[in-house]
C-alpha cells in the first residue's frame, strides 16, 4: 500500500493500481474536508437553515 | 452552569468520541494492529521447536523382522527424524512408512510411563503406579508360588522376541524355571521353513534370493504390501529403465498385484493347487531342471517299496492329479494362463517361487508351502543365486549350561501347553493359536496359571478374539512387559514397561541374505524418557528375586554387560558400523547341503505314509462356515499402510490410510460392484458383517479389484487400546475377531485364509 | 514476483516420478510429515481436511475384475511456472497479500505462513489440491512436540500451507556451498525428504535446466507427462507411465483426442 | 422543548410494536452473532468448508450482496451523473440498501478469513495482481463513499438537524454529492468487475476460467453489468417489501417504473452478452482445455444443466423481456415477479461462479466435491439479513428516507 513496504515495486501495475486508490481516497478526503469546513463557516455565519430543497 | 444528566452524557460522549477520533490520528491503533498480528504469529499454543546442535545416531529399526538400518537425526537431546541408513545391508537407505514413524512410538501417548499395578477389574484401565522393586516382587512372588505348588510348567511366556539375546534370555529363563512354554506367533516362514526341513532335512530360515532373481512367481506374498522391506524389491516392478518380471497370484488386486507384470486372479485358497498345475506343465513339457531332478532329487519318479507295492512319485502324481484343465476348474485360472506361467517361469534365467499371504502373519497350509517349494526344486534353484536358500539360524547367543533343580526338570518334562513339538506336531516349534481353546476346554484349573507377555499383543493378534479373552480370564496372573498400553497390557495385572527400541541397546537379527545373516545393534538414540526398564535387565532382576540356582543362571550384571560379553571380539565392529555379518552357513555345493536320509531333495508325497508332509489329495485349503448361511467369502488383507501386528499403527500411518479403508470410525469392507449389485448394496452403505465367529458393523466400499463373491477386510484396525489420542482407538474392525484358526493336519499351524461370511444391510 | 517477469529462472528444480515404480507405500507422505512438522488429528479419514504436502492418489482403470488395474499417483505441489513460465502460477498470481511467491532462483513457489491471513483464494485457484488449510490448531499429544524439527516452523490455525520441495534443505545446502565457496550445488546435495525416502527410488529430483542432472533427460522420456498440461500451469513435476490410461488420467481429453497427439499441439502454444 | 425523533408529517407505529419487531429480529441477529463469535474464537473448523471447498456459502453470500447492493451505485450514477432527477425519490433507499449490503459484505469477509486479526495485510502487503486485492480496496473505499452518502440522510433526523452545524454539514454534503457519486461509480465498476475477475482468472479451474481483454477476463465486465442490472431490481424488490410491511405507498410508481425500465434494458443487454460468453466458453475455451460443456454438469439436484437454463433463460431473458415492455412493467405482479427473478438469476450466477467452481472435478479420476454448510455458516449468513432489517427499520422510523412518503400518504 505504501512505497516503503518491501513488496512495493515502481512498475506499471503498482502505479496504476495504487494511483487509482490514492486518487479515490484523495477525492473523498478533500470532499469531506470541504464539507466540514464549509459547514463550520456556515454555522458561524448563522445562515438560516432551510429544510428540504435537496 | 447547571450540569444535568443530558449535558453530562453529551459531554461524556463528546470526550469519548473525541478521544477515539484523536487516538485514530495517533500511532496507537496502528501499533496495536501490528502487535495483534504479531501475536497471531506467535500463539503460545503453537509450539516453536528449539534449535540446537544437530547429530545423527545410526541404529536399526525394530518394528518388524526386517531390521532395516536407520539414521536418527537429533537436535540437542531430541530425536527429530528417522531416515533410512544408506549402505546398511538391510534396507540400504530405504524405509517403509512404519519405520519412518518410529518417533511417534517413542514420544507418543501410548507409552506406559512406569510400572503399573491393576487396581480395578481386569481391562478396566485403573492402575496404580508402583516401584520397580514392587513390580518385580509381584512377578517373582507369583512365580515362586507356582514352583512351590510344583507347577512350574503352568507358566507361559508369549514372546515377540524371536532371535537374539533377549529371545535367548527368555528361553533360558523358562528352562531354568522349569516351563517348556515359550510361545511365539507362527508366521508363513514357519511353514516354509518346515517345508524345507521335510524336503532338505535342514533346519534354518528359508531365504528367497529375490535380489538376484530376475523372475518372481509369487503365490500371494505381499512383496509390495509391506510384508518385505521394499528396498529389497530393487528392479521390481518393471519400469522405463528395465526391470524384472513379477507374477502375482492373488484373489484381490493388492499393491503387489498392481505392480506385477501379470496378475493371476486365482480363487483364494487354491494358490497351492495352481503351483502344482504349473508343475504339471513343467513336467509334461520337460521344461523342469532335469539335471537337478535326476541327480539331486528323490521321490520324483515312482519307486518300488519292497514286494510289489509301487510307491507313487511326484511326477506321476502331478501328471495324474493336477492336469491344467482340472486345476483351471479349481483355481479359476484359464488353462492357457497356466501354460503361459509355467513356460515363463521355466524359461527364465533366475526364477523363484515365493509364498506367504500378505505380510505372512498366518503360518498357512503345509501343502501349499510344499507345493511352492517343489516348484522351486523343479526349477532347480535350490541353493542357487536367485533361488532358495536355507540359512542357518544365528548361533552367537551361547550361554553356559545352567544348573537345574528337580522342580525345573519335572516342569520341563511336561508337554507343552500348545501341543507343539509333540508327537502329533513334532516339527512345529510354537502353536500359539491353539492356546485359547486348550485353556477354554481344560478341566479344572487353567493349564496356564501365570502368563508373561513381551513384544507381542496376543489379545489382538490371536484369531477368534472372543475365545482369547475368555481364556485370558481363566489365567490367574498376567504380566505385560509392553512399553505401550496395548490390548494385552490393558488386560494384565502388572505392567513392567520395557524401553522402546530407541532408548536402549538391543541386538536385532535382520532378514537373511545370500551372504548370510546380518545382526544389527539398536542403540540408545535418546535417554529413556520414562521410568521404564530394559526387558533383559528385568529378567535378570526377576531371576535374582527368585534366588537360588535361578539367580546363579542369570549372574550377569546387566543386559548391557551380557551384550558386550556376547559379541566379545565383534563388539567394536558392531558398535562402530552398527551391524555385523554372521558367518554364512550355506554349504558350497548342493550335494552336501541336503540332510535327508537319501542326501537328496525329497519329494515326499506318499499318500497315507505317516511321515509324508504332503497330502496328495490336496485341492483347496479348508474354510470355516457353510455356504448356505454364509454365501460370501471373507478374506483379510494386509496393507503397507497398516501395521497388522505389533505394535499398533502409528498416527502418521493412520493418516495415510485411504478413506476407502477407514471412514471416521467405520472400517470399510471391499466388495466387487457386481456382488454388491446382487446384494443391493452401494458405496458407503452401513452393513453388518457376520461370520461363524462373530459380527461387526462395516461400511461398503465397491472395489473392482476384489473377486466377485469375496469380501476383504484389512488387518490392523479395530484396536480397543492405546491412547485415544493415538487415533486408532475404536476404529474399524479387528478381522482376527471374525475368524477362527484352522489347524493344518501336518504342522498344526493355523492355515485359515478366509471364512464364510454374509452381509446384512443395517 | 519482484523480479521482472520476463526472464527465465536460472535453476528450475523439478521432479520426475516413475509411476511404473511407485508401489503406493506412502513412505513419501510419512517422511514429509516428519520432515515438515505436519500435524495429525485423531480422525484423518476426511481427506479434505487432512494436511498432506504430498498425497498419493489411488487411481483405477475402472475395468471390471480381473482386468482392473490400479496406479498410485504421488502429488506434491507442482511448483507451477505458470503461463509462459513467467512465474504466474495459478496461486501466486491470486494471493492478495503476497504470502506465496515464485522464487526465480529455484523456481520454487513459497508459502509464508506468518503473512497468510487465510483467505483460501490460492486453494480455489490450485487445480491440484496441493494447498491445505489449517482448519484446526495443530496439537502434538504427549511428548510428541519433542520430535518437531526446528527447520520448519509449525503452522498456526487459519493459514494455508503446502509443499515447498523442502526449501529448508535447499537453504542448508546453499549455505554449506557458500561456506565452501562453491557456486553450484551438487545434484545429491539438495533432495527433498520424499524423494530421499522413496524405498523403490521412483522419484528423481534435480534442476530441470541442468543437463548434468538426471531429471533433465528423464523429463523428455517418451512416456513423460505432466498433470493438467492443457491448463498451461506448467508444472515442474513430471510423471512417467507406460500405461496409456494413466497418462490419459493426467489431463482432460475430448472423446476424439488422445494424450500423445495432443502433446505437440500444447507445446506449440507457447 | 424536545425536537421529535420521528420526522414530522409521517405516521409511525407505536413504540411497543416497534420494540417487539426489533426484539424478534434482534433474536435472529444474536443467533448470528453467537455463531460469528464461535467462528472467530474456535476457527473455521466450525464450518463445513474443506480443502476442496475453500470458498463456500459465505463467499457466495458476499458476492450476492455486493451484486444486489449494486443498486446504490447504479442509481447514484443515474441520479447524479446522468441527471435522472426523478430517481431522487428512491436514491436514499438505494443508498441505505447499498450501505447494508456493503457493510455485510465486509463483515462476512472478516468472518471468512482464517486470520481475521491479520486481515489488514491485504491492504498493507497488497499484491496488485490479485483480483481479491482490487476487490478489497474498492470495496472498502466504496463503503466509505456509501457512508458519506448515508451521513447526510442520518443528519436529517429532526433532532440532529436541529443542530446548526450538522444541518449545514448535511446540506453541504448534498451539494457535492455528485462528486462522491462519481467516485463511487468508478470504485464500483472496478470492485464489481474484480469480483467477476476472482473466478474468471482461475486458469486452473476450467469451469470458471474465461478469456478476456488485457488483464480482465470477460467475467469482469459481466459482473459489473449484472450488478448494474440486478442491483436496481433488488432495490425495487426491497422497496416493494417495505411498502407491504408498512402498508404504505412510499415511492411513486413512475419512479419505480423508470428504474425498472432502465434495469430491464441493462438486463437484456447483459443476458445477451452473458449468453455469447457462455457459448464461446462452451465451444472454444473449455474444449481447448479438454472439457465438453456436459463435463461441468452432473445428475446432482443442483449442479445439473438446469442451473444454466435457470440462470440464463428463466431468471435472465424472461424478466428482462418483461421489464423492457411497458405492459410488463405496469403490471404490478409481473413487475415484482420479474425483479424477483432477476435477483434470483444474479444470485444463481454468483452461486455458480463460487460453489460450482469448487464442485466440478478438474481431474477425470476425481468425483464431484459436494458440501453442505454447517449451522454456524447458515447463521452467520442470515446475520446480515437480520442486521439489514434492523437498520432499515430504524432508518425508516427515524429518517426521512422516502421524500414522497408525505405526499403519497397525506395526513390521515
Amino acid at each position: 500500500m505504501f512505497p516503503f513496504v518491501f513488496e512495493w515495486v515502481w512498475d506499471m501495475s503498482h502505479m496504476v493500481f495504487m494511483g487509482g486508490l490514492w486518487y479515490a481516497l484523495t477525492i473523498m478526503g478533500l470532499g469531506l474536508t470541504y464539507c466540514i469546513i464549509k459547514a463550520l463557516i456556515d454555522t458561524r455565519q448563522k445562515k438560516g437553515g432551510t429544510h428540504g430543497g435537496h | 452552569m447547571k450540569i444535568d444528566r443530558r449535558k453530562f452524557l453529551a459531554g461524556f460522549s463528546a470526550c469519548v468520541g473525541g478521544g477515539a477520533v484523536g487516538s485514530m490520528l495517533s500511532p496507537l491503533p496502528w501499533k496495536v494492529m501490528d502487535d495483534v498480528a504479531i501475536w497471531t504469529q506467535n500463539w503460545p499454543w503453537t509450539p516453536v521447536p528449539q534449535d540446537g546442535r544437530y547429530s545423527y545416531v545410526q541404529s536399526v529399526c525394530a518394528l518388524c523382522p526386517g531390521g532395516c538400518g536407520i539414521s536418527v537425526r537429533k537436535v540437542k537431546s531430541r530425536a527429530v527424524k528417522i531416515e533410512g541408513l544408506k549402505d546398511h545391508p538391510a534396507g540400504n537407505g530405504g524405509l517403509c512408512p512404519l519405520g519412518l514413524s518410529g518417533l511417534q512410538y517413542l514420544y507418543g501417548p501410548a507409552r506406559v510411563k512406569s510400572p503399573l499395578k491393576r487396581v480395578g477389574k481386569r481391562g478396566e484401565g485403573k492402575w496404580q503406579p508402583i516401584s520397580w522393586d514392587a513390580a518385580i516382587s509381584e512377578v517373582s512372588q507369583k512365580l515362586n508360588e507356582l514352583r512351590a505348588r510344583n507347577k512350574p510348567h503352568s507358566l507361559a511366556w508369549i514372546s515377540g522376541e524371536n532371535k537374539g539375546i533377549l529371545a535367548g534370555l527368555i528361553d533360558r529363563f523358562l528352562k531354568v524355571y522349569g516351563s517348556p512354554n515359550v510361545l511365539r506367533d507362527s508366521t508363513a516362514h514357519d511353514a516354509i521353513d518346515q517345508a524345507a526341513y521335510h524336503t532338505q532335512g535342514q533346519r534354518g530360515t528359508v531365504f528367497w534370493d529375490i535380489e538376484n532373481a530376475d523372475f518372481i512367481l509369487s503365490f500371494g506374498a505381499g512383496l509390495m504390501d509391506g510384508g518385505w522391506p521394499l528396498a529389497r524389491m530393487n528392479g521390481f516392478p518393471k519400469s522405463a529403465d528395465g526391470g524384472k518380471t513379477l507374477i502375482q497370484v492373488e484373489a484381490r488386486l493388492s499393491d503387489t498385484a498392481a505392480k506385477a507384470d501379470l496378475w493371476v486372479a486365482a480363487n483364494p485358497g487354491t494358490e497351492g493347487v495352481l503351483a502344482l498345475g504349473i508343475a504339471h506343465v513343467m513336467i509334461r513339457e520337460l521344461i523342469y531342471n532335469i539335471d537337478f531332478i535326476n541327480r539331486q532329487a528323490s521321490g520324483f519318479e515312482d519307486g518300488v517299496m519292497g514286494g510289489d507295492q509301487v510307491l507313487q512319485g511326484f511326477k506321476s502324481m502331478v501328471l495324474e492329479k493336477y492336469k491344467p484343465e482340472k486345476v483351471s476348474g479349481i483355481t479359476g485360472v484359464p488353462v492357457d494362463a497356466i501354460f503361459d506361467i509355467a513356460r515363463r517361469f521355466a524359461k527364465s534365467d533366475k526364477a523363484v517361487a515365493v509364498c506367504g499371504r500378505g505380510h505372512g502373519r498366518v503360518a498357512g497350509c503345509m501343502d501349499e508351502a510344499l507345493a511352492v517349494h517343489y516348484l522351486n526344486a523343479l526349477k532347480g534353484n535350490i541353493h542357487q543365486p536367485g533361488g532358495v536358500f536355507v540359512v542357518a539360524d544365528p548361533d552367537y547367543v551361547r550361554f553356559p549350561e545352567p544348573g537345574m533343580d528337580k522342580i525345573a526338570e519335572y516342569g520341563l518334562g511336561q508337554t507343552r501347553v500348545d501341543g507343539a513339538q509333540s508327537e502329533k506336531f513334532p516339527n512345529s516349534r510354537y502353536l500359539l493359536h491353539r492356546l485359547p481353546e486348550i485353556i477354554n476346554t481344560a478341566d479344572g484349573d487353567s493349564p496356564v496359571q501365570a502368563l508373561l507377555v513381551s513384544g507381542a499383543n496376543p489379545l489382538y493378534t490371536i484369531p477368534d478374539g472372543k475365545s482369547v479373552k475368555k481364556s485370558f480370564d481363566k489365567i490367574p496372573f498376567i504380566a505385560s512387559f509392553s512399553p505401550f498400553m496395548d490390548e494385552t497390557a490393558v488386560y494384565s495385572d502388572v505392567i513392567l514397561p520395557d524401553h522402546t527400541y530407541l532408548e536402549c541397546y538391543r541386538d536385532i537379527v535382520s532378514q537373511g541374505s545370500m551372504d548370510g545373516i546380518v545382526v544389527s545393534l539398536a542403540k540408545p538414540v535418546v535417554r529413556p524418557l520414562y521410568n521404564t526398564s530394559h526387558l533383559g535387565d528385568v529378567i535378570i532382576q526377576i531371576a535374582k528375586a527368585l534366588g537360588g540356582y535361578i539367580e546363579t543362571a542369570f549372574a550377569w550384571k546387566s543386559y548391557e554387560s551380557l551384550l558386550e560379553e556376547t559379541f566379545a571380539d565383534n563388539w567394536e565392529t558392531i558398535t562402530s558400523s552398527g551391524y555385523i555379518r554372521m558367518n554364512p552357513q550355506i554349504p558350497g555345493t548342493v550335494a552336501t547341503s541336503f540332510n535327508t536320509p537319501s542326501k537328496k531333495f525329497e519329494f515326499n508325497i506318499n499318500a497315507g505314509a505317516p511321515e509324508a508332509p504332503f497330502s496328495s489329495a490336496f485341492e483347496k485349503i479348508a474354510m470355516e462356515g457353510d455356504a448356505q448361511n454364509y454365501p460370501l467369502t471373507l478374506i483379510p488383507y494386509d496393507s503397507i499402510r497398516l501395521a497388522g501386528n505389533y505394535p499398533a499403527n502409528p498416527p502418521f500411518m493412520t493418516k495415510i490410510i485411504d478413506d476407502t479403508v477407514l471412514k471416521k470410525t467405520h472400517g470399510c469392507i471391499e466388495i466387487n460392484p457386481a456382488t454388491a449389485k446382487q446384494l443391493r448394496l452401494s458405496e458407503g452403505d452401513a452393513v453388518k458383517l457376520s461370520t461363524p465367529r462373530g459380527e461387526a458393523d462395516v461400511q461398503i466400499h465397491l472395489y473392482e479389484g476384489v473377486m466377485p463373491g469375496v469380501i476383504a477386510l484389512p488387518r490392523g484396525l479395530g484396536h480397543t487400546a492405546y491412547s485415544e489420542e493415538w487415533g486408532l482407538y475404536g476404529k474399524g474392525v479387528n478381522v482376527n475377531d471374525l475368524m477362527g484358526p484352522i489347524e493344518d493336519p501336518v504342522s498344526g499351524f493355523n492355515m485359515a485364509w478366509g471364512i464364510r461370511a454374509k452381509l446384512t444391510k443395517i | 514476483m519482484k523480479e521482472s517477469a520476463t526472464h527465465e529462472t536460472a535453476r528450475r528444480y523439478g521432479m520426475v516420478i516413475d509411476l511404473d515404480k511407485c508401489t503406493g507405500c506412502g513412505a513419501c507422505m510419512v517422511s514429509c510429515y516428519a520432515e515438515n512438522n505436519v500435524p495429525f488429528k485423531k480422525d484423518e479419514s476426511n481427506k479434505l481436511d487432512s494436511i498432506n504436502w504430498i498425497r498419493v492418489v489411488k487411481m483405477t482403470n475402472q475395468k471390471p475384475y480381473p482386468d482392473t488395474q490400479i496406479c498410485y499417483l504421488p502429488m506434491p505441489c507442482m511448483q507451477c511456472d505458470g503461463v509462459g513460465k513467467h512465474g504466474h502460477s495459478p496461486c501466486v498470481s491470486v494471493c492478495p497479500a503476497v504470502a506465496t511467491d515464485y522464487d526465480f532462483t529455484t523456481g520454487i513457489v513459497s508459502q509464508i505462513y506468518t503473512r497468510c491471513f487465510g483467505c483460501r483464494y490460492c486453494m480455489a485457484a490450485c487445480p491440484y489440491h496441493a494447498r491445505k488449510f489449517n482448519w484446526w490448531d495443530p496439537v502434538w499429544p504427549a511428548d510428541m512436540e519433542k520430535y518437531l524439527s526446528p527447520n520448519v516452523s509449525p503452522r498456526m490455525r487459519g493459514v494455508v500451507e503446502k509443499c515447498s520441495f523442502c526449501f529448508h534443505r535447499y537453504q542448508l545446502a546453499r549455505d554449506k556451498a557458500y561456506q565452501e565457496e562453491r557456486a553450484e550445488l551438487e545434484e545429491n546435495e539438495y533432495q527433498p525428504a520424499c524423494v530421499e525416502a522413496c524405498p523403490v527410488k521412483a522419484m528423481t529430483f534435480g534442476d530441470l535446466n541442468n543437463p548434468a542432472h538426471a531429471v533433465y533427460e528423464l523429463k523428455n522420456h517418451k512416456h513423460a507427462f505432466r498433470l493438467l498440461e492443457r491448463l498451461e500451469t506448467n508444472p515442474k513435476v513430471y510423471y512417467i507411465s507406460s500405461k496409456e490410461w494413466v497418462r490419459r488420467n493426467g489431463d482432460n481429453y475430448l472423446p476424439d483426442e488422445a494424450p500423445g497427439r495432443l502433446k505437440s499441439k500444447a507445446k506449440a502454444r507457447h | 422543548m424536545e425536537t421529535p425523533l420521528i420526522p414530522p408529517g409521517v405516521k409511525r407505529c407505536p413504540t411497543w410494536q416497534f420494540a417487539l419487531w426489533m426484539a424478534a429480529v434482534g433474536a435472529v441477529l444474536l443467533w448470528g452473532v453467537y455463531a460469528m463469535i464461535l467462528v472467530w474464537w474456535k476457527g473455521l473448523n466450525q464450518t463445513n468448508m474443506n480443502d476442496a471447498y475453500g470458498f463456500a456459502l459465505w463467499i457466495w453470500a458476499d458476492l450476492a450482496v455486493i451484486a444486489l447492493g449494486g443498486g446504490a451505485f447504479f442509481t447514484g450514477f443515474l441520479t447524479y451523473i446522468i441527471g435522472k432527477d426523478k430517481l431522487k425519490g428512491i436514491i436514499n433507499y438505494a443508498v441505505i440498501i447499498g450501505f447494508i449490503c456493503y457493510s455485510s459484505a465486509l463483515l462476512i469477509l472478516a468472518i471468512d478469513i482464517g486470520q481475521p486479526l491479520r486481515g489488514w495485510f491485504i491492504f498493507w502487503h497488497a499484491n496488485v495482481h490479485s483480483m481479491l486485492t482490487e476487490v478489497a480496496f474498492c470495496l472498502s473505499c466504496y463503503f466509505g463513499v456509501l457512508t458519506i452518502e448515508f451521513i447526510p440522510l442520518i443528519l436529517e433526523n429532526p433532532r440532529l438537524a436541529a443542530k446548526p452545524f450538522l444541518h449545514h454539514l448535511s446540506h453541504n454534503m448534498h451539494e457535492i454529492m455528485a462528486v462522491f457519486a462519481a467516485t463511487g461509480v468508478f470504485l464500483s465498476f472496478f470492485h464489481q468487475g474484480s469480483l467477476g475477475g476472482v473466478a474468471g482468472v482461475l486458469f486452473g479451474r476450467p469451469f470458471a476460467y474465461r478469456e478476456g481483454i488485457f488483464i480482465w477476463p470477460w467475467t469482469f465486465f459481466l459482473f459489473t453489468w449484472s450488478a448494474a442490472a440486478c442491483g436496481p431490481c433488488f432495490t425495487i424488490l426491497v422497496t416493494w417489501i417495505t411498502e407491504k410491511i408498512t402498508g404504505k405507498k412510499l415511492v411513486q410508481q413512475d419512479v419505480i417504473g423508470l428504474l425498472a425500465k432502465i434495469a430491464g434494458w441493462m438486463l437484456i443487454t447483459y443476458i445477451i452478452a452473458k449468453s455469447i460468453d457462455t457459448l464461446y466458453w462452451a465451444l472454444v475455451t473449455a474444449p481447448g482445455m479438454g472439457f465438453t460443456l456436459m463435463d461441468f454438469y452432473t445428475d446432482h439436484p443442483i449442479y445439473n444443466i438446469g442451473i444454466l437454463f435457470a440462470e440464463i433463460v428463466l431468471c435472465g431473458f424472461l424478466p428482462a423481456l418483461i421489464l423492457i415492455t411497458r405492459r410488463g412493467r405496469e403490471n404490478g405482479f409481473l413487475l415484482i415477479l420479474s425483479v424477483l427473478l432477476a435477483v434470483l438469476g444474479c444470485s444463481i450466477n454468483r452461486w455458480v461462479m463460487v460453489l460450482q467452481v469448487m464442485a466440478v472435478p478438474v481431474f477425470s479420476f476425481e468425483s464431484w466435491f459436494l458440501y453442505s454448510p454447517s449451522w454456524q455458516e447458515v447463521a452467520t449468513t442470515i446475520l446480515p439479513v437480520a442486521y439489514g432489517v434492523i437498520l432499515i427499520s430504524l432508518a425508516h422510523r427515524y429518517l426521512p428516507v422516502f421524500p414522497q412518503e408525505k405526499e403519497l400518504n397525506p395526513a390521515n
